[in-house]
């Protein structure tokens, strides 16, 4: 069940409403991101930071060990005079590495986390959901999942938001 | 798997090294990928399709003009198919094995025999040990243990390897330009000469180069008895009017000389001397160690040579005026009964005269003058009449005995056009010369030959001649065939044949044997007859024992020249006066790398620097910087030289220190059948050069429209810096000298300043002494062997033996005057030369730099694929199959020492050229770098020798190339953890400086700093020189 | 609007995402197999040659010595393939009109080459010399394999660097007395076969193989069993050390032939010049 | 800074601020959204774009000669010798590489110091950026002597048991370059994922959609996801910053580390970062000029952007002529020989014309003129100004390269330089490529986040009680 709104600010209050009502399973749906809505349903932290600083951790290491590896056990080699583990001259590479593993495991991490690629998803059989929902409206949805759901009151409820319209989404 | 697909050849030859000579010839000839380049080569070389390719492609058109690259151009699609295959990492194609059918008894495949043999080079033989892999001869050196070279070698010599193999030598008789059979000609001229019997052999010409092989003299006077009016006409374009053609060939012997006087002759610089070897090596020999005193050295030099810019005083004359000089001398040392002409000498002239004779007086008895031989045979008398006057007779000079007697060569051939016009000449037998080239233009001989009945060439090529000519007959190179020669000092050389004739050439031997009674008898035979009787006498040794052992030491004994001082007669030496000061002289001089022309085809010697021009590819009008404005032109420019009515266009170039209002025009340019590389390299001085005038003469120059491409390899500006800027403010010294000083490139000191301070090479903020615990990261340990070099900057002449010695052991690729140009030339050495103060009147300092071997090898630290590393024995090592060709560590070599290959310039086409390489070191490709390795080929089986036996490397057991063929010894390689070794205690004497110390690379390759040994009185600032653009 | 795709994308999408990762990395392993596979080393191959020669036959059936006919291999780089003149020297006595020889007779009646195809082919670049190896205690066999055994000659090893560098980094794994280096059938020593070396004098200038004797058998056993009858025990000669382990023999002989250490052995310009 | 040379009265005046508007007033979700993808939504391609792009394409069709030949023949049809190794691949190298970087900086520097003009600019900035390493990145592979074994420049497992040399800065840019690119793409497309949405979701044709929706992922605009997205992006850009900070320093290494005179200096990092940034706004003003007139955005790209992107200009141009200062400096104060010489050749040595250009081009005129705010809101001038400071920099890369080169330690070893007809091909041909792909870009992609700019529109602001929804904005 999705209402559509005009502004975010609408959003948002209708929103949080809902969550203090003890709605739980509930999305929003904006255009642009809206922080406050996410509040107000209650969603605050994410874990993409911990998968990012892992991932620039493994390329620390995974490069800087191959180096060292390669240039004092797997084949050492007088180059210009200079000692087989050149640390400093290593540091670049591994430095490199870092940022290259860090920035795929954060744009990965968050497409993984929000379950992307969804290329079907039932809110997209809304009529209105699609025209609104990545242009200029902003949707709240009620899941039927949630045990507080019963079709005729929560249609009912979100009316009593002002919303554009209520739509019910065939899941 | 790999681009070294060019070595693949390379191991290919190690299987067909088995291939009997039968399969190399019929190979050379039935390869049809050969023909079609020669075909293509030639089409090429017609005017017509040149325009046609300049239309189409205008800058590509220079690249097919310039014959090397033009191979390359043409080699395009085989190269990108190579390369489509290398992409696609395709497995190598099967190798095929030729093992032999009966292997020779003394044959280890991959193991060289060495054989002696000599160079019969027109100045004399070069005793030589020859270095042969499965019977093929793979580089030529001198030979160690013979009295004359003890070894050492020269650009000529070094050459005389690729000469062998050249793709171009003709290799078929022909008759008016159609093949045949050297058999067919043989019908001919028996026939002939059995006609002749009854006449004497009126009719019958032979032009020849000088007769070097006492055995060809013995068989030509056998000749001369059966056909008493058969002509010989000895003809040597560099020798001709020379004293030492007519047969004036005094031993000069060094070692004992204090002071040398050096009156046009340019002893240092090449075998154009006679002697060279011997000469350079002695002289070199009195410079080693400064501490025990050293010679001293004057030069009267009408053109910059090495040997000017070595001398402690050097006056530049006009030729014409040094013959008035050298009677000027003579009268002053006092000389009996020399009228010198009078002449106005400039004040410094005059000084230098009176402090020469005060020298020379001084060391009576210990001192030596050396006559030029391109200078009036008056010099030479006179040169002669001083030593005398001196007491040098017997002392440094000696009057050697029976030397080569061509008689008055000019003379002759006079005589030889004038029968010719005159219609006499029956059959003229033309053996090695090319006459229609390289006569004086006043003889217009190409007319003249025309005249002949029958003319015949024998040569190497079909060159001018072999093309007027109506039979040609391919000649035997020295390599193939058998002969004998005397070295400068008298000892005869047996010349064995290292290979078959790759293209059954044969030899005047041969030709002027058939006149005989018994025609068939080989060169071999002989030869063997002639010294049948030295080698029998003397403690009744057995012939065949004494045979094998003058082949195996590489000479025969005592057959020196007998030292004979029956002194000249003192006839009344009649002294040329100089021509008027505003005349505009002009000189003759063979060239110092093709010589009178007969190395045109030699790629190395193209592409080798001269020595004072650093001039390849071509040669040019050499003239002053103050004649160079006073003709109103720049380098490169185009002069048109006019003498008597003839002319010829000529590139104008500046050698520093030439006389003013004169040029110098270097012989064996301007071929035109020469080869896909000599030909059009260069103009023909011998267009203007007339038999009355062979070595100077005056003329006119006027300057004409249109460029000259030069390729000078080595920068050359003038210091027209202010002194805020760091110049001198002087603006006629050279930048880059100036530079290379305050830089401490090149250090130097007098003998006083070295005996005041013996560590004047070591000191101030810019020569630091290498501090080696002066680092941020520990030294590497070298435990065992560590290889270093020390080169002696005092001993170094500059005559460029080393570079060409390293071509041959090194397979190093001639890139062609295209490349040279835009400063692509493949050198591994190359010989830096400065010239020090004012340019009018400079001094030099020669300078062989080649890889350094840095310790700290900066060169290594940038290469990302690791290409180039450090060996445990402390050689920079260039993996040429690893390097992916960035040339960062080109860019970041502070000594610029590394060659790349930026595009195909190793032939892997030629068939020959297979043949002559080295097969111990790879033939790089293209999008490789390259560098010197200290001949790691050289030491990779010293190495494997001593493991064999279980001991350490000898001193002296690994020679470089370079050290091999240097006559003044001045490179010295060796294992510098062994303090006891000779290169060790070099390295530790107080003059050995590392260049460019202060960025502490810390080479490998170290410099001797060198000691000038000045006359006091001519010591001080010489006379102001008017300031010259340059 | 409606759907643009239906329920079973999702899905879809994810598997291809899963399945490009997994084509990638298998395509890498691949690859890396690919270059060690007999396909591009040779090993295995018999490539055909004018005459099937069996080494099989003249070795392990007529016990020819491998310098008969691979001359240079103690002196030269190059170990040698004989000459026509050497297969004449037996076979104008025995097979003397067999047709498989006819290349052989061809040969020695024209004067041509016998031309054989290269079986062990370095790349070009590599400078490989038969006589260090063979003299410093490296036997034929631990590069050619069981050539004794071969009907067709093959090639064994891979013989690219990383199998050269293998032994240049750890000689001691290959080396074996020099008198056993034509020994095809060498194991090295073992708790069961074990071998005994002794040092004489050692001076240089000598070639090392001179200066270590080792034998199979128990120097001076024989002596010991006679003379133990008589209930005398003889100690075995002292000079004379046990190996039991190839890598106790091949340290031992590393020592005594004066083996390059690995650094020098695996250093670029021992093979690339 | 101050206005008072514009009138109050003048609409492109934020009457708060004082500053330009970052936005023309009147937009609203939805005009931003049709305005926008509108662009690339339309069925007709304009006339103009197809001529630029065959223009473009033809252009681009050089450097596929040039390679071809460079394949076939080797490096020597480029001028690079001895002493002068490197030549016109590697300058242009470096030029391209410092143009991408004011994409990077603008869409991840300033994302993080919260500057939101940069929303309307940083789409294209990145794309800049992204093409601008493609045409880099040919270079290092094709300048090598064997390019069929430039793979040996990665620690590839391989029957040889050999592997790269860590030690050398050229090895270091492999690194550098690739990770560059990886992320500079990656922060792209995270970019573009919402507007992706959009655009599947305003398709006019099935494909269209078709083809969007793949490239959205799905994505359908729930706050939780937003929440991750603005995480990541976030996290990226702070990733972003550091790397292109590197990547031209790891760049300037290539020289600093050198021993060379006029190479081995301490001040390269800063000064290559400067400059890279110096040309890249350059490049993006190059760009953004023709764009904005073509397609009407005043609106969205607005003069506010043209001032400031004047004075980041300013600001790094100053830095630059600071570091060449120091460079002269230094070769006095040093009193090392090798400076000295190196900078009186670079000024009055064969090739000195080249430095005096630089000096021109970098200095002399935009650093006089781009001062006046006028002159940096006008189009023209700010269009004249970008080309110039374009060419400048390339100088400068010329200068370092070459006349550091061809006169450096050994006196006997100078050489000169004259660049090819292969290598000016090479060079002009990646200006088409370049030309070609932004084009591509122009018209098949957004080229403004809309997402971004609709949270800059005031009727973004969270109010504490319903507003009646009227036109936001004014």
């Amino acid at each position: 069940m999705i209402a559509e709104f005009e502004t975010p600010s609408d959003l948002v209050r209708a929103a949080q409403a809902a969550y203090n009502d003890g709605w739980r399973r509930m999305d929003c749906y904006t255009p642009y991101p809206v922080e406050e809505a996410a509040e107000a349903i209650g969603f605050h932290k994410d874990r993409v930071s911990l998968l990012t600083l892992t991932g620039g951790l493994m390329g620390l290491c995974a490069m800087f060990s191959l180096e060292t590896w390669i240039s004092t056990l797997a084949y050492p080699l007088n180059i210009g005079g200079r000692p087989t583990y050149s640390w400093p001259a290593f540091i670049v590479p591994a430095y490199e590495w870092t940022i290259l593993f860090a920035g795929l495991s954060a744009a990965f991490g968050m497409i993984a986390l929000n379950g992307l690629p969804s290329l079907y998803h039932p809110l997209f059989n809304a009529p209105n959901f699609r025209t609104g929902a990545t242009d200029d409206k902003f949707f709240l949805c009620l899941e039927a999942l949630d045990p507080k759901y019963d079709a005729s009151g929560t249609r009912a409820y979100l009316e009593s938001m002002g919303p554009n319209s209520v739509v019910e989404v065939e899941y | 798997m790999s681009s070294e697909g060019g070595n693949g050849m390379m191991r290919k030859n190690e299987e067909q090294k088995a291939l009997t000579l039968d399969q190399v010839r019929t190979k050379l000839e039935g390869v049809k990928g050969k023909r079609y380049w020669r075909s293509i080569d030639e089409l090429a070389g017609t005017p017509e399709f040149e325009a046609a390719v300049a239309k189409e492609f205008p800058d590509a058109a220079a690249e097919w003009v310039d014959p090397v690259s033009r191979r390359g151009f043409l080699k395009l699609m085989s190269a990108s198919l190579a390369l489509a295959g290398l992409a696609g990492c395709t497995k190598q194609p099967d190798e095929p094995i030729y093992p032999y059918v009966k292997q020779p008894e003394d044959l280890v495949l991959g193991k060289a025999n060495y054989f002696a043999t000599a160079h019969p080079f027109a100045t004399g033989g070069v005793p030589l040990l020859v270095k042969s892999d499965a019977y093929r001869p793979i580089k030529v050196d001198g030979n160690p243990d013979h009295a004359y070279n003890l070894g050492s070698s020269d650009v000529f010599t070094q050459a005389t390897l690729l000469d062998l193999y050249d793709p171009d030598r003709s290799q078929h008789a022909t008759v008016r330009g159609t093949t045949t059979e050297y058999v067919e000609f043989l019908e001919a001229y028996r026939e002939r000469l059995n006609a002749g019997k009854a006449n004497g052999g009126e009719g019958l010409y032979f032009l020849s180069t000088s007769f070097t092989s006492p055995t060809l003299q013995r068989q030509w006077a056998e000749a001369q008895k059966a056909y008493p009016k058969a002509k010989l006409v000895q003809y040597d374009p560099a020798l001709a009017g020379t004293a030492f053609a007519a047969g004036l060939n005094p031993q000069f012997s060094l070692d004992k000389a204090d002071v040398i006087l050096a009156l046009d002759a340019d002893f240092l610089s090449g075998a154009g001397y006679p002697g060279f070897h011997k000469l350079t090596r002695e002289y070199a020999a009195r410079r080693k160690n400064p501490a025990k005193g050293m010679n001293r050295l004057y030069s009267v030099e009408s053109t910059p040579s090495t040997t000017g810019l070595k001398a402690e005083h050097r006056l530049g004359l006009r030729a014409s005026e040094i013959p008035a000089f050298a009677a000027a001398l003579a009268t002053a040392v006092g000389v009996p009964g020399v009228s010198a002409p009078n002449y106005s000498w400039s004040a410094e002239q005059t000084k230098f005269l009176s402090a020469l004779t005060k020298d020379l007086k001084a060391n009576a008895g210990k001192s030596v003058v050396i006559p030029g031989i391109y200078q009036d045979p008056s010099v030479a008398a006179l040169a002669l009449a001083i030593n005398k006057a001196l007491g040098n007779i017997d002392a440094t000079v000696s009057l050697a005995g029976e030397a080569s007697t061509s008689g008055d060569q000019i003379a002759g051939l006079k005589g030889l056009v004038a029968d010719l016009n005159a219609g006499k000449v029956d059959w003229l037998v033309m053996l090695n010369s090319n006459p229609v080239y390289d006569a004086p233009a006043d003889l217009d001989f190409k007319t003249a030959l025309g005249k002949a009945k029958v003319s015949v060439h024998l040569g190497s090529h079909i060159d001018e001649t072999g093309a007027e000519a109506i039979w040609h007959v391919p000649a035997a190179h020295y390599l193939e065939s058998w002969s004998d020669v005397r070295a400068y000092d008298g000892t005869v050389s047996v010349i064995q044949p290292m290979i078959e004739p790759l293209y059954g050439g044969h030899t005047a031997h041969d030709l002027i044997q058939a006149m005989l009674d018994e025609p068939q008898t080989s060169a071999y035979e002989a030869v063997r007859s002639t010294w049948k009787s030295t080698i029998s006498k003397g403690s009744g040794a057995d012939f065949e024992l004494g045979w094998r052992k003058a082949l195996h030491a590489g000479w025969i004994e005592d057959t020196k020249y007998a030292a004979s001082s029956a002194a000249t007669a003192a006839t009344a030496i009649k002294v040329p006066t100089p021509s008027s000061k505003d005349a505009f002289e002009l000189i003759f001089r063979p060239d110092p790398n093709i010589y009178d022309g007969r190395y045109s085809n030699v790629g190395w010697l193209q592409e080798l620097p001269k020595p004072v021009t650093n001039l390849a590819w071509d040669n040019a009008a050499l003239v002053s910087g103050a004649t160079l404005t006073k003709l109103g032109v720049d380098e490169g420019d185009i002069l048109e030289i006019t003498v008597g009515g003839r002319k010829v266009k000529t590139p104008v170039l500046v050698a520093p220190g030439h006389p003013d209002n004169s040029a110098t025009l270097h012989l064996g340019y301007g071929r035109e059948a020469a080869g896909r590389v000599g030909s059009g390299a260069g103009f023909n001085a011998y267009l203007v050069r007339t038999s009355d005038a062979p070595f100077y003469t005056t003329g006119t120059a006027v300057k004409v429209e249109g460029k000259w491409g030069i390729a000078v390899t080595k920068s050359h500006f003038q210091d027209l810096r202010s002194k805020v800027e760091g110049g001198d403010g002087s603006g006629t010294h050279s930048l880059e000298a100036n530079e290379a000083e305050t830089r401490g490139v090149i250090r130097s000191a007098t003998l006083e300043e070295f005996k005041a301070n013996p560590g004047f090479a070591n000191e101030g903020e810019e020569h630091p002494k290498v501090e080696r615990d002066n680092t941020l990261f520990a030294n590497w340990e070298y435990k065992d062997n560590a290889w270093g070099m020390s080169i002696d900057l005092n001993s170094c002449t500059g005559c460029n033996a080393c570079i060409v010695g390293c071509y041959a052991e090194n397979n190093i690729a001639v890139v062609g005057k295209q490349q040279v140009r835009i400063g692509r030339n493949m050198q591994w050495l190359r010989i830096d030369t400065y010239f020090e103060g004012d340019l009018a009147a400079p001094k030099a300092h020669f300078q062989p730099m080649a890889c350094q071997h840095c310790e700290n090898a900066p060169c290594e630290q940038v290469c990302p694929v690791g290409a180039t590393v450090h060996t445990p024995e402390g050689i920079n090592t260039m993996v040429y199959n690893r390097c992916v060709g960035t040339r960062y560590c080109a860019n970041n070599c502070p000594y610029k020492v590394r060659r790349f290959n930026f595009l195909l310039f190793s032939d892997f086409e030629t068939e020959s050229l297979k043949l002559m390489r080295n097969p111990d070191v790879s033939v790089r490709s293209r999008g490789v770098m390259e560098k010197c390795s200290y001949c790691v080929q050289r030491i990779s089986e010293a190495k494997i020798e001593a493991d064999k036996e279980n001991r350490a490397i000898r001193d002296g057991e690994v020679v470089t190339a370079c050290q091999q063929a240097c006559p003044a010894s001045a490179i010295t390689f060796g294992n510098i953890n062994d303090k006891t070794s000779k290169v060790a205690t070099l390295l530790a004497d107080e003059r050995t400086y590392s260049v460019l110390a202060d960025l502490n690379t810390r080479p490998r390759t170290q410099y001797t700093a060198a000691v000038l040994n000045p006359n006091p009185e001519l010591a001080e600032a010489p006379v102001e020189h008017a300031p010259a653009k340059g | 609007m409606a759907q643009i795709f239906d329920r079973s994308s999702n899905a879809l999408a994810r598997m291809s995402l899963v399945l490009t990762g997994l084509i990638v990395i298998s395509l890498g392993v691949t690859l890396d197999q690919l270059q060690r596979s007999p396909w591009v080393t040779r090993q295995g191959q018999r490539p055909d040659q004018p005459v099937p020669f069996s080494h099989k036959h003249h070795v392990q059936g007529l016990g020819l010595q491998c310098q008969y006919c691979h001359t240079s291999v103690e002196k030269s780089s190059y170990a040698g393939i004989p000459p026509t003149k050497t297969c004449i020297n037996c076979h104008s006595q025995i097979w003397t009109n067999a047709n498989l020889l006819e290349p052989v007779r061809k040969s020695w009646a024209t004067n041509e080459s016998i031309v054989w195809t290269k079986v062990h082919d370095l790349p070009d670049y590599v400078y490989f010399n038969h006589s260090i190896h063979v003299n410093k205690g490296l036997g034929c066999s631990s590069c050619h394999g069981r050539v004794d055994l071969m009907p067709l000659m093959y090639q064994q090893n891979t013989l690219q660097m990383e199998w050269c560098l293998n032994c240049h980094r750890d000689p001691a794994k290959n080396l074996r007395p020099v008198s056993q280096a034509y020994n095809m059938a060498w194991e090295g020593p073992s708790k069961e076969k074990p071998v005994w070396c002794s040092v004489s004098d050692e001076k240089t200038g000598k070639p090392t193989a001179q200066s270590v004797d080792c034998q199979t058998s128990e120097p001076g056993k024989v002596e010991v069993a006679s003379l133990s009858m008589a209930g005398i025990t003889l100690p075995t000669m002292a000079n004379y050390t046990k190996f039991t382990s190839q890598r106790e023999l091949g340290n031992y002989l590393i020592d005594h032939y004066k083996i390059r250490k690995p650094n020098e052995l695996s250093s670029c310009e021992v093979c690339h010049r | 800074m101050a206005t008072k040379d514009i009138k109050p009265e003048d609409p492109r005046i934020d009457p708060k601020t004082g500053e330009f508007r970052v936005l023309a007033p009147g937009f609203t979700f939805k005009t931003v959204t049709a305005k926008i993808a509108d662009i690339v939504l339309t069925p007709t391609t304009s006339l103009g774009w197809f001529a630029l792009f065959s223009v473009g394409g033809a252009v681009a069709t050089l450097v596929i000669v040039a390679v071809t030949w460079l394949f076939l023949k080797g490096t020597g049809i480029w001028a690079v010798s001895q002493p002068v190794g490197w030549g016109f691949a590697i300058i242009n190298f470096v030029w391209w590489i410092g143009i991408g970087h004011a994409g990077t900086l603008i869409s991840a520097i300033l994302l993080l110091f919260k500057q939101q003009w940069r929303n309307s600019i940083n789409r294209f900035a990145e794309a800049m950026t992204i093409f601008a390493v493609v045409c880099a990145g040919l270079f290092p592979l094709i300048h090598v002597g064997r390019p069929w074994l430039a793979y040996w420049l990665f620690p590839l497992p391989n029957t040889m048991n050999v592997w790269p040399q860590f030690r050398s800065p050229l090895l270091w840019d492999v690194f550098a370059v690739s990770t560059y690119a990886t992320i500079s793409i990656v922060f792209w497309y995270v970019g573009l994922i919402p507007d992706f949405g959009t655009m599947r979701d305003r398709a006019k044709t099935k494909f269209a959609a078709y083809i969007y929706g793949l490239l959205s992922l799905g994505w359908r605009g729930s706050v939780r996801h937003w929440v991750r997205y603005e995480t990541a992006s976030l996290l990226l850009a702070g990733l972003a910053t550091p790397l292109v900070l590197s990547v031209h320093t790891v760049i300037s290494f290539d020289f600093a580390v050198a021993v060379i005179p006029g190479w081995h200096t301490t001040i390269f990092p800063p000064y290559f970062v400067a400059g890279a940034v110096y040309s890249g706004f350059a490049m993006v003003l190059t760009l953004a000029i023709p764009l904005r007139k073509f397609y009407k955005l005043e609106g969205l790209v607005t003069d506010r952007h043209m001032d400031n992107m004047g004075k980041v200009m300013l600001t790094t141009g100053l830095i630059v002529a600071y570091g060449y200062g120091m460079e002269v400096f230094m070769a006095w104060y040093s009193a090392s020989h090798w400076e000295f010489f190196m900078m009186w050749n670079r000024m009055f040595g064969p090739m000195g014309w080249s430095y005096w250009m630089l000096i021109a081009c970098n200095i002399a005129i935009p650093l006089t003129t781009l001062w006046v705010r006028k002159w940096r809101t006008n189009m023209t001038f700010m269009f004249v100004m970008s080309l110039i400071v374009n060419t400048g920099m390339w100088f400068e890369r010329f200068v370092i390269v070459v006349t550091s080169l061809y006169r450096d330690f050994l006196p006997s070893s100078w050489g000169t330089y004259r660049a090819t007809k292969w290598d000016y091909m090479t060079y002009f041909g990646t200006m088409g490529l370049f030309t070609a792909l932004f084009l591509l870009f122009v018209r098949f992609l957004p080229m403004i986040p809309m997402n971004e700019i609709k949270m800059m529109l005031p009727s973004a602001k969270i109010t504490a009680k319903a507003k009646p929804a009227v036109g936001a904005g004014d």
